[in-house]
């Protein structure tokens, strides 16, 4: 316990020191980023090898903290030891790479600093154990990722989104005020330990509280607004970092809140499996109609905390209805995706970056063809995607079987109506988003990365940085291995799953058998894989391979931009679901008979939510603001019958009501 | 006898404040306001003979020779340098502020009986007149439409503060006392000042060359 | 005479000797330099009340005239701060004029008099145990500053003409108010104290209720005008935004406290003389979320900087308010965010004031990306003010994070609501504002346009680190100053 | 001969497959009157191409190369959990269901992304296409299964598909129905996609393998057969009788359900036009309702009013 906050420290040290240095001082590119991957790797390995010991310490403070009721106290349970150890990777893994990132726009020296008081700021979020504490560190972490956000000053959208991004913050950090005073009410400690044996209509406002508090940062629909600003805005280590595993942190509050709450409701769950239908499935859609590379992944975190909804609230039913199967299996699906996502999502992140490093953009219709001059970037590219989409034998896979089975119990095993309904909709819900999100990441890799070059102008020479692929290779490899070895990552999972299912009695036989099957099938898989391709290799050797162009139906001059751009590929779908999911067209003409310059078209998916709901609601407060302002009216005289009226007034007040 | 007096006084000092309503030449706003200077210092030594305080006497001195002359001497002066036409032209009209001003005139007395705070006074007049004066000097602050009404007003208004602050003013101490009058000169000096520079800078004493700074 | 009298004495020495050779000097660049000399030695002089003054904690001087508690001790040390910083800014944010030979002697002479006279009597005004004494030397306060915000610029005249007419009307209200303090407590055994703050709040419960509470009525509505209490506070945009920077930061930073302070001194008397009913607490509480509310209601559609950060005082002299008329933990919090407020803003003001200087503007939509052109102010621009919107960890935070506690707690969840959203409000407008303006767009390869100086830059440090580590931790001994200061304003108070 | 199941299904769709599309060659042939090609032309076929060299296009990259191998792999992958004859060991697990179609899915995800390498639009649109297909097709196999899995009280799709059937004819009907229309959507059958042409109109398998030759294509046209043997052997087990019968009689009936299915295949591509592409969301959306319906009778039946 002690090394983690005294590795925090050091984190915090070494940023400080990053600040006194001079702007391009040679230790950006090496020491400090090298010391933050150092420190969080040792602290990786402490954990992984004392596991049994770190997840049951705790750590009171070494001196009074001087507020009239706020205690220091540290701790480290099965549930923030499951969220540290992905952050760690993350963040060795994003440290690695953002040097080199950097080669060709130097960073402000500051950006060192935040990169460690996040990092910082995430471990304190995880350690506290106090409301107060907790409220600073989580405040930590939201500013210093919107300083990485508005870091990018070449950008002025950064600018922008760091604003939408901070306002999200902060109207969260308002609904965590009263979360943790409603759940502090009953004997006024804000010590965690406290809080227990919440019951009755009280615990339904506490989970709402929660789930509007937290998930303005998990990012679920209809609080996502700030991600698809705010992840292209900031550099893409820190994109890689925030996405990871940010965001989860939303999803950690809400498991850590549901510990303290007892017995859940059903209708939470159904809540939750709502939203988490709503946000993955419009997530997705979203992602579809996207054209910025990073944009299109922003949006796929929304779908994946859906996913995560999807499986917590099959647990949260599960519980309700006294399914154990089902309640373990949907939290523990829920949990290992977001141990799968962090992983993926960061690895898509930094292939992201490394295309738009070596392009210098981000417009997915611009591009083309990159497998032939980044083959390796290309394939942690493809590792990821078919990660994402959860296919087999990747970790994207292993979770979401965990909640489709949750949901196959559920609808298969168990009397109650509703829960089988719940499992009904869950597997519905993410059955489409399976197939949505293959759409969107086949129409992702096969427009960036295949084909051929759309402009010729944006076309990388070479391959990124070695040390730039190493960082990619750490969660691209954690990916393969999960996704085979699921059996091995069973042991972290049960831990934070008795404490959310409130019982500690439930066999786990049943989900070993499932993880060790799938680890056998997928062995059996590789090897007919390898069997069939050696068959082919074997008598392929002899054939003659003619190399050609690509068949052109009889057209005789085909150009690369004739080629499906992502708009078209995504154009059917988008069709399909018009509804939620407006396609704005702008088409430029010229009016002249004879036209002078080619029309232009441009087409996007524009997110609703923002444009219409949100800019709404700020409109009309707008309006009534502004037509208050003959209150101010600038006459002397007015002002002074303002101090009139508030004597009589005030006097009628206290004496004549 | 000299109870009766003090009533006088203070019936005066409202009347004054009702021709302070009426009139519409600044000058004669300003003798008027001149000469409740005057009605203040004498309020002031029937106080004193009533409670028999030597520095009640050095008030009534002091608030006769700044209110009842030197103020209104630099107001005039003030006022003959306006180039425009030299008018109180109230927001709302003579008559109706006369109105007003009997009708805030009769709800102090009404207030009186009434209130909490009947006994600060030294007589039902006494208090009235300082309520009523109260009333006034807003109201003339409020309806002006031009920098030197409002300073009457301002005045009046401290006058208010005067008639009220002498039923207590044997519990303070002199320097206390002097203090107040002093701080108040000074208050409504800087206002003359002010004036001045609005003159100077606008060429009008209007306040409509002073409403930019809105919202 | 003893120690501290002395020290009083040496602290009006200092004002009058400061103030005596600026009369003869010629040289604007000395002139500035007198200021920061008298108020380095008040500052010290302030230091000397602290430890002269800790073992008893309350101490009057000179027969009761004069009092030292923990609650005036905390006021006169931020004032003397406040005073010492913004004199060092100053000599900082003339250099240029000076340099250039724009700023006269005449000027220079006046405001180094007025600014060591300003500082004086708003020291009376903390000083004071009399209740005269304490409304003079506040009224003071506006005459003497009047001359500071005026300049031949038209619109200051405006401003100036405002401040005075407003504040002297509040301030004669109070003087209603304070007169009916004593008309209140002339039943008391003995009148020999009546206009003595300590024999008052010992002697409450003789006083008489109903006409106390109508004293406080005009005391709150008076004194709450100078401390720009909504909706008396409409001079104070106008003055914030016409002053001069250093002004400005003065205004923001110190006397609007002070004038809270006065209705500090008269909420106790009250309270005990209604048999602690609340009364007086409701009416406190009424003026603080007005305040609260006007304030996020007029930041939206600001265009000056200065302008807004004036609605920002309103904003949190309102949320100051409403801690004094929570009691209890709602006091703590308030004197916590005086402090932290008065920091952050005279920060803020310092800012906004250079970044217009150097752009030529006070309109926020023609200043860009000022933490590029001139870094220091820039970027403390947007630290400042992200304290100032109650981002943690700062000490601001850490004082709203209480208030709002302390409103759920006793039960006030439409208030608690509103303060939230009020909070949002201005939160949601004022980050817009200070993005825009400290990393907006605009020509960014243009290089750094103005340095700061570096004693500004260890000014602004100290201040930033101070009001961090205040949000962090509050020391033991700082702690328990401040609930001495509570336990002043409400006697055992529970925190 | 007690193979175990895993083994014997994939051997049976490697060596039957091929048969289910010249049944359907057949039929149509005999509805439009002609002679038709020979009952085994596909394995004809496959044979030649694999004879074949290669054509390369050279804009693809080796995610085009290796697309067959891993396509075909998966397909055959996921006939391990249907059982052909239902007396073996099997691998039965809870959500083997997923993994079969997740199988199917990841050859889907290679076909698209081998279509997109060769950076024609014509297989772009293709591969545009069966991504839009796909998302409409997932839920409803998914609703379908989890019917009979339902009625059978199992969470593994194994174990419900060797136990004895639904029992009710509604139940039947309402599982059997939206599967067939899946199966002809999956396999690029008329009325949505023709099979025998890359036309533009119907552009959507076939034109995805445009580029592909000799042995990549045979890998390509066997995975597609695999497939469509897997569905009809998921729908044959649907309708089977649950009488009991010995595993040999059973097998028999099984494979002349699947006949009959090919049969019913070959009949709507002869009677049928394909539909536009906008009507194929409707259709498929009306097949889910039907197999939500399905689920939903399941469900109402267990519980007790």
């Amino acid at each position: 316990m002690l090394t983690v906050i005294i590795c925090t420290l050091i984190l915090v040290l070494s940023g400080l020191l990053s600040l006194t240095l001079k702007r391009d001082h040679i230790s950006f590119k090496h020491i400090i980023p090298g010391a933050i991957a150092t420190v969080c790797t040792f602290l990786l390995i402490h954990i992984i090898i004392d596991y049994k010991s770190v997840i049951a310490s705790s750590f009171s403070a070494f001196f009074s903290w001087q507020l009239p009721f706020a205690n220091l106290v540290f701790g480290l349970d099965p549930l923030s030891v499951f969220f540290l150890i992905p952050m760690l990777i993350l963040t060795v893994s994003s440290s690695l790479y953002g040097p080199r990132y950097f080669d060709k726009h130097p960073p402000g020296h500051k950006h060192w600093f935040f990169f460690s008081t996040l990092v910082a700021g995430m471990i304190l979020v995880l350690l506290s154990r106090n409301a107060v504490m907790f409220i600073i560190s989580w405040e930590v972490m939201s500013l210093s990722s919107f300083f990485l956000v508005i870091s990018d000053k070449d950008k002025d959208e950064s600018v922008q989104a760091g604003w939408l991004y901070f306002i999200t913050a902060h109207v969260g950090t308002a609904f965590l005020f009263a979360l943790f005073f409603l759940l502090s009410s009953t004997d006024g400690s804000f010590d965690f330990s406290s809080w227990t044996g919440i019951t009755g209509r009280k615990s339904s406002v506490v989970f709402l509280l929660a789930l509007a508090a937290f998930g303005l940062k998990a990012g679920f629909i209809p609080f996502h607004i700030w991600l698809p600003q705010a992840h292209p805005a900031a550099p893409s280590h820190v994109s890689a970092l925030m996405s990871g595993i940010m965001i989860k942190m939303g999803i950690y509050g809400i498991l850590r809140v549901l510990t303290f709450i007892s017995p859940y409701q059903a209708w939470w769950g159904f809540l939750l499996i709502a939203l988490g239908a709503l946000s993955g499935i419009l997530g997705v859609l979203f992602a579809t109609g996207q054209h910025d590379i990073k944009r299109i992944l922003a949006y796929s975190s929304v779908e994946n905390i859906g996913i995560i909804l999807l499986g917590t609230g099959m647990g949260i039913t599960g519980v309700a209805y006294g399914s154990q199967t089902v309640a373990f299996l949907g939290f523990a699906g829920a949990l290992l995706h977001v141990l799968n996502h962090s992983l993926f999502k960061s690895l898509l992140f930094l292939g992201a970056g490394a295309v738009i490093r070596q392009t210098g953009s981000g417009e997915v219709d611009h591009m083309g063809g990159l497998i032939r001059t980044m083959p390796k970037t290309a394939l942690l590219f493809l590792t990821g995607a078919i990660a994402i989409c959860g296919l087999p034998f990747f970790n994207g896979f292993t979770s979401e079987l965990m909640i489709y089975v949750s949901c196959l119990y559920g609808s298969i095993k168990e009397p109650q109506a509703a829960l089988a309904m719940a499992g009904l909709c869950t597997i519905i819900s993410l059955a489409t988003i399976g197939g949505l999100a293959a759409t969107c990441f086949t129409r992702l890799f096969g427009t960036v990365f295949l084909g051929e070059p759309r402009y010729s102008a944006i076309t990388p020479q070479k391959e990124i940085p070695s040390m730039m692929l190493w960082a990619m290779a750490i969660p691209a490899v954690l990916c393969v291995l999960i996704g085979m070895l699921s059996y091995f990552i069973l042991p972290l999972l049960t831990g934070p799953v008795y404490a959310l299912a409130g019982s500690t009695n439930y066999n786990t036989s049943g989900i070993k058998s499932i993880a060790l099957t799938s680890s056998l099938v997928s062995g059996f898989f590789l090897l007919s894989g390898a069997a069939v391709f050696l068959i082919m290799w074997t008598s392929g050797k002899k054939k003659v391979r003619t190399e050609t162009v690509t068949w052109d139906c009889g057209y005789s001059r085909p150009a690369p931009s004739m080629q499906y751009t992502s708009s078209s590929f995504a154009a059917p779908l988008i069709r399909l679901f018009h509804f939620p999911v407006a396609m704005k067209k702008h088409l430029s003409k010229s009016d002249d008979l004879f036209p002078a310059s080619s029309w232009k078209f441009f087409s996007a998916v524009e997110d609703w939510f923002l444009t219409g709901i949100y800019t709404t609601i700020i409109r009309s407060f707008d309006r009534a603001f502004s037509s208050l302002r003959w209150f101010q009216s600038g006459k002397a005289g007015q002002y002074v019958l303002y101090i009139a009226v508030t004597v009589i007034c005030l006097i009628i007040w206290k004496f004549y009501l | 006898m000299k109870s009766d007096l003090l009533a006088w006084v203070s019936l005066l000092i409202i009347v004054s404040n009702l021709y302070l309503l009426s009139s519409s030449r600044l000058a004669s706003l300003i003798k008027g306001v001149a000469f409740q200077g005057i009605l203040l210092g004498a309020l002031s030594l029937l106080m004193a003979g009533h409670s028999a305080s030597y520095h009640l006497i050095f008030l009534a001195i002091l608030s006769i020779a700044v209110k009842g002359i030197l103020i209104p001497f630099y107001l005039s002066k003030l006022v003959r340098g306006v180039k425009e036409l030299r008018d109180a032209n109230p927001v709302i009209g003579y008559s109706l502020s006369m109105f007003i001003g009997v009708v805030i005139s009769c709800f102090a007395f009404y207030i009186l009986q009434k209130a909490p705070f009947v006994h600060a006074f030294v007589s039902v007049f006494h208090g009235a007149s300082a309520i009523s004066t109260a009333g006034i000097g807003l109201f003339l602050i409020i309806t002006s439409r031009n920098v030197i009404r409002q300073i009457i007003g301002f005045l009046v208004f401290e006058n208010a503060s005067f008639i009220f602050g002498l039923s207590i003013a044997l519990y303070q101490p002199l320097f206390v006392e002097m203090g107040i009058l002093l701080d108040t000169f000074a208050g409504v000096l800087i206002m003359v000042i002010a004036a001045k520079r609005i003159l100077t800078v606008h060429q009008s004493i209007s306040v409509r060359s002073l409403e930019r700074l809105s919202k | 005479m003893n120690l501290i009298e002395i020290t009083v004495v040496l602290i009006y020495a200092f004002f009058a000797g400061g103030t005596a050779s600026c009369f003869r000097s010629k040289n604007p660049a000395k002139l500035l330099l007198v200021p920061v000399i008298s108020s380095s030695a008040v500052f010290l002089g302030g230091i000397a009340f602290l430890i002269e003054t800790r073992p008893e904690n309350t101490v009057l001087l000179f027969g009761g005239t004069l009092i030292i508690d923990s609650l005036s001790l905390l006021h006169i040390l931020l004032v003397n701060t406040i005073f010492l910083i913004t004199s060092i800014y100053t000599t900082g944010y003339f250099r240029e004029k000076i340099k250039c030979g724009a700023l006269k002697a005449s000027y220079a002479k006046r405001f180094s008099i007025l600014w060591q006279t300003f500082q004086a009597v708003l020291l009376l005004v903390l000083l004071s145990n009399n209740i005269g004494l304490m409304w003079i030397s506040l009224e003071a306060t506006t005459i003497v500053s009047a001359f500071l915000i005026i300049s031949d610029a038209e619109l200051s005249i405006e401003a100036t003409w405002k401040y005075l007419l407003i504040c002297s009307v509040g301030i004669v209200f109070a003087f209603f108010g304070t007169m009916l303090t004593v008309a209140a407590a002339r039943g008391m055994q003995s009148s020999e104290g009546v206009y003595l703050f300590s024999y008052l709040s010992a002697n409450a419960d003789e006083i008489d209720p109903r006409l106390m509470l109508l004293a406080f009525i005009l005391v709150v509505v008076g004194f709450g005008t100078k401390a720009g209490l909504s909706p008396m506070h409409t001079w104070l945009p106008d003055a914030h935004s016409q002053a001069p920077t250093p002004v400005s930061a003065v205004f923001s930073g110190v006397m609007l406290n002070c004038a809270l302070f006065c209705i500090m001194r008269y909420l106790p008397i009250t309270e005990a003389a209604l048999d602690f009913d609340g009364q007086a607490r409701s009416i406190v509480l009424l003026c603080g979320f007005m305040s609260l509310i006007f304030a996020a209601v007029f930041i939206p559609i600001q265009s000056d900087v200065k302008r807004m950060l004036a609605y920002c005082s309103v904003e949190h002299i309102g949320i100051i308010a409403i801690g004094l008329g929570l009691g209890g933990l709602g006091i703590f919090a308030a004197l916590l965010h005086t402090v932290g407020h008065s920091l952050s803003k005279v920060l803020a003001f310092f800012s906004a004031g250079s970044i217009a200087d150097h752009f030529g503007t006070r309109e926020m939509k023609d200043i860009q990306c000022a933490s590029h052109k001139v870094p220091l102010w820039g970027n403390t621009f947007f630290l400042s003010c992200l304290v100032l919107m109650g981002v943690a960890p700062s000490a601001v935070f850490m004082s709203e994070f209480l208030l709002a506690k302390e409103l759920f707690f006793t039960g006030k969840y439409i208030i608690l609501a509103f303060f939230l959203l009020g909070t949002l409000a201005v939160f949601f407008s004022m980050l817009r504002y200070t993005m825009l303006i400290s990393f907006g767009k605009g020509p960014k390869e243009q290089g750094v346009e103005s340095r700061g100086r570096r004693v500004d830059t260890v000014i602004v440090i100290t201040c930033l680190l101070l009001l961090l580590f205040l949000g962090l931790w509050i020391p033991a001994p700082l702690s328990n100053f401040l609930k001495d200061a509570v336990s002043i304003i409400e006697k055992g108070a529970t925190l | 001969m007690n193979l175990p199941e895993y083994i014997i299904s994939p051997l049976a769709a490697l060596l039957l497959s091929p048969l289910l599309a010249g049944i359907i060659n057949r039929t149509k042939a005999f509805f439009a009157g002609r002679k038709g090609q020979h009952l085994f032309q596909v394995y004809f076929d496959l044979a030649r191409l694999f004879r074949k060299d290669y054509v390369f296009s050279k804009t693809t990259s080796w995610i085009f190369r290796v697309s067959p191998v891993i396509i075909f792999t998966a397909t055959l992958a996921s006939t391990c959990f249907v059982p052909f004859i239902s007396s073996g060991t099997r691998i039965s697990f809870a959500g083997d269901l997923v993994l079969m179609l997740y199988l199917l899915a990841l050859a889907r995800f290679f076909l698209i992304i081998s279509a997109l390498d060769t950076g024609s639009s014509f297989e772009g649109m293709g591969a545009s296409r069966e991504a839009f297909f796909s998302v409409m097709t997932e839920p409803v196999i998914f609703t379908c299964l989890l019917s009979i899995m339902r009625a059978n009280g199992t969470v593994s799709i194994t174990e419900a598909l060797s136990a004895p059937m639904l029992s009710d004819s509604i139940s039947v009907l309402l599982s059997a129905l939206p599967l067939f229309f899946v199966l002809l959507a999956e396999n690029s059958r008329i009325p949505f996609d023709d099979p025998n042409t890359h036309l533009e109109l119907t552009m959507i398998h076939e034109v995805m393998i445009l580029d592909n030759s000799g042995p990549g294509l045979g890998l390509l046209e066997y995975a597609a057969s695999v497939k469509l043997w897997l569905f009809s052997l998921i729908l044959g087990r649907i309708l089977l009788p649950s009488t009991g019968m010995s595993p040999f009689v059973q097998t028999l009936i099984l494979l002349a359900i699947m006949g009959l299915i090919a049969v019913v295949i070959g009949t709507v591509e002869s009677v049928m036009a394909r539909i536009r592409l906008i009507k194929v969301p409707q259709m498929l959306f009306g097949a889910g309702v039907a197999a939500l319906l399905g689920f939903f009778i399941n469900v109402t039946k267990a519980i007790p009013w």
